[in-house]
């Protein structure tokens, strides 16, 4: 049972890093999302500092949507999703290997290039471990409930405006604990509160998210 | 324990006869309970000493902030039974239960933003509930979009129903974090739902409107159920002969 | 009572106007939910005796 | 009478207010090769669908060994293979990556076993070709590998002759009629007329239950 998790896992690795240009695509949105809004509000360092918690939490909220809409939808179109439905091994199983293997490259690499930015934003280097711990935590729900509205969606022509639209109201809760812990940093307030939030909530979308997933996947698979 | 009721609960044909008996007392529940709620609530209760006559907005917002929570909670629990017993009329209540959900989020966020001008002089604040109600509003939003985008019925009750569970789990953690990021932004704004205690002659009038409402949204549920239960079924016998006797009496 | 006069009762102490957009949208918005099952199951009626025709035509 | 290898029973299915097929009856004993057929539309894959527990049915219910599918997922998942219209092959995988991964999924097989299969199907030396380079008839190949493995009883193909050369055709043909000999089952769609049947085949016709 296991050695199925695995070996998905290397799998996905293996098609994700077959076509790399599909896993820059997400980090290159993200880093132009927040190239914006100094374009948009001024260059001032004081008010970007302020709005930089919220603005770079939003960006990777937005890239991670972005990313998640063909999560499932070459595995559906090609008929894997269906020999994974007939397949002995439980589908939750199946579907936390392959949203696990995308968060660790899509997710992960937003992690990393966040510093650059919030760099660029102006946050000081005091706050980074924040920033870094925040999206850590963080990324990895927004993944897994992304993957829920992915499974809805997947059997839908144009599913990516409605993936947005189920999904982005159930982002809230991270969106505020996660720029709020930044928020916390910036003013020299302790942010352990917001992690152990986030940290919990991560808990709970590993362990419920899956069966959701399969579910919405099942749905999908039989119509 | 005997389940037959449940079973039979699950029977289009039963709850068709039903829901045709109560449908006439839901509705006149609802007209007499609302309009006795309203005349009251405008007219006989004692006005706030801190807000004046505005505060008798509570009389609609209250209870349609009220049934538009606890509906969405209805969507879950009818999606659970549609999932588990595979129920027709589970699948059915909660696509139709939808848009009236909706609907009374509406009311609750229109009548929290007009009652906002006079209390905190803005139409819109970003207060802990009006917020959790616009979520709540996008919530709604998606079950419905989802169940339309879908053209197979029973998969898209399905997707629905998975959706609606996802979202009540969700709720009660959007609703603390909410409320807690409020607190952290805009310390002690005066609340207005939370009256310390509020004297019987307001609450009374609040009682009556809060049942009304909930009579109201059962009567528009019935109605709505049982015209998707004949448009469902309507290759059954039973649909068959009850649309040419109601067909017979509106020709 | 708690309103002195009917010119009272409209005016709710400076705050008629939005006590009365809140209850007239409201009540609005509960008729539309009414009218719209009523006027669907008319036209579904409707449709449903068309079809029936057409069959005893043929 | 003894319980069949698979039953269905009252079965409907209704797509988007359509009623495709109802109180269908099916029952399947070892052996036997099913072909279903039917013009366009006529529910030929939802019926495989159903049967291989991919689709719920509208009516009806479908028996495995005598019990419902729902219930014994994990006996069904043991005892079948299925292969849809599309075999579930990924074009940036190479041909052994994609059966490698089928069979860890389904019943784990040997990297010498996957080549013989590879070999058996006709692709020899495309073992490590990525699959989006291969021609549409050389996919499905990879997809009907799975077939030269050791295989599980209960055959469920949607249209496996489609794409195949003459010769591809003729083999894939005399393996189904093989494997039914054998003891196992078939259930398939095609629009061709089998050459080769086996003793226990049998056709559904699908349109002309509808009229």
């Amino acid at each position: 049972m296991s050695s199925v998790f695995t070996l998905l896992l290397k799998r996905e690795t293996r098609l994700l890093f077959r076509r790399p240009a599909e896993l820059a695509n997400p980090l290159v949105f993200f880093a132009i999302v927040i190239a914006l809004f100094p374009l948009a509000v001024g260059p001032e360092s004081q008010l970007l500092q302020t709005i930089s918690p919220g603005l770079v939490w939003v960006a990777a909220l937005l890239a991670v949507l972005l990313s998640l809409d063909g999560l499932f939808r070459s595995d559906f179109e090609d008929g894997s999703l269906e020999q994974w439905v007939v397949s002995p091994h439980p589908l939750a199983l199946l579907v936390l290997a392959k949203v696990l293997a995308h968060w660790a490259f899509s997710g992960l690499a937003l992690v990393l290039l966040a510093p650059l930015l919030g760099l660029m934003l102006g946050l000081p280097l005091g706050a980074m471990p924040v920033l870094l711990l925040s999206l850590l935590l963080g990324t990895p729900i927004l993944s897994l409930l992304g993957a829920v509205g992915a499974a809805l969606t997947v059997g839908l022509k144009r599913g990516g405006l409605l993936l947005a639209l189920l999904i982005l109201p159930l982002y809230i809760p991270v969106l505020i604990l996660g720029s709020g812990a930044l928020q916390a940093a910036l003013q020299g307030l302790p942010a352990i509160g917001h992690l152990l939030w986030l940290a919990s909530l991560t808990a709970l979308a590993v362990t419920l998210t899956p069966f959701a997933i399969a579910a919405g996947l099942k749905i999908s698979v039989g119509e | 324990m005997n389940w037959t009721w449940f079973h039979k609960l699950g029977s289009p044909k039963w709850f068709y006869e039903i829901s045709g008996r109560w449908l006439p007392w839901l509705a006149w529940a609802a007209a007499i309970l609302v309009s006795v709620g309203v005349v009251w609530g405008l007219a006989f209760a004692p006005e706030d000493y801190q807000q004046g006559n505005s505060f008798r907005i509570i009389y609609i917002h209250v209870p349609a902030a009220f049934l538009a929570q606890s509906v969405y909670v209805m969507l879950a629990v009818a999606g659970v039974v549609g999932l588990v017993w595979k129920m027709k009329l589970a699948d059915v209540a909660l696509q139709q239960a939808a848009p009236i959900g909706a609907w009374m989020t509406f009311i609750a966020l229109l009548t929290g933003a007009v009652w906002g001008k006079p209390t905190w002089g803005a139409w819109w604040v970003w207060d802990a509930r009006l917020t959790s109600m616009l979520i709540l509003l996008f919530l709604y939003f998606g079950v419905i979009a989802l169940g339309q985008a879908i053209s197979n019925r029973d998969s898209a009750a399905k997707a629905c129903a998975v959706l609606a569970i996802v979202g009540v789990v969700n709720i009660p953690i959007i609703k603390y974090s909410v409320e807690w990021w409020n607190t952290l932004h805009q310390p002690a704004t005066f609340k207005v739902t939370e009256k310390p205690a509020m004297p019987m002659e307001m609450w009374l009038p609040l009682l009556v409107m809060v049942l009304g409402f909930y009579c109201f949204f059962a009567a528009v549920l019935l109605m709505r159920m049982r015209l998707d239960v004949l448009r469902r079924e309507s290759r059954a016998s039973w649909v068959k002969s009850e649309i040419k006797s109601l067909v017979g009496k509106s020709a | 009572m708690n309103f002195s006069s009917f010119a009272d009762f409209v005016a709710m102490g400076n705050h008629g106007v939005y006590v009365w957009t809140s209850y007239g949208i409201s009540l609005a918005v509960l008729i539309l939910n009414v009218a719209l099952p009523i006027l669907a199951r008319r036209r579904y009626l409707q449709d449903e005796a068309r079809r029936l025709r057409r069959e005893e035509l043929k | 009478m003894s319980t069949p290898f698979l039953e269905a029973v009252a079965l409907a299915c209704e797509r988007d207010w359509r009623l495709l097929f109802d109180k269908l009856d099916l029952r399947l004993e070892s052996g036997e090769m099913l072909q279903i057929s039917g013009p366009n539309g006529s529910g030929k894959t939802s019926l495989l669908r159903l049967l291989s527990g991919l689709m719920q049915p509208t009516a009806g219910q479908v028996l495995l060994k005598g019990q419902p599918l729902e219930a014994q997922r994990s006996e069904l998942a043991r005892n079948l293979v299925w292969i849809g219209h599309a075999a579930g092959i990924k074009g940036l995988l190479t041909a052994e990556e994609n059966l490698t991964w089928l069979c860890a999924l389904h019943q784990p097989a040997s990297r010498e076993a996957i080549w013989q299969a590879l070999a058996a199907v006709g692709l020899r030396g495309f073992e490590d070709v990525p699959c989006h380079t291969l021609s549409a008839g050389q996919q499905r190949r990879v997809g009907l590998a799975r077939l030269y493995l050791s295989a599980p009883p209960l055959w469920i193909l949607d249209e496996p002759f489609t794409a195949l050369d003459k010769h591809g055709v003729a083999q894939l043909e005399r393996h189904l009629a093989n494997h039914c000999e054998q003891g196992g089952l078939v259930v398939l769609t095609t629009h061709h007329s089998l050459l080769e049947k086996p003793a226990g085949y049998r056709e559904l016709d699908l349109g002309q239950r509808a009229a």
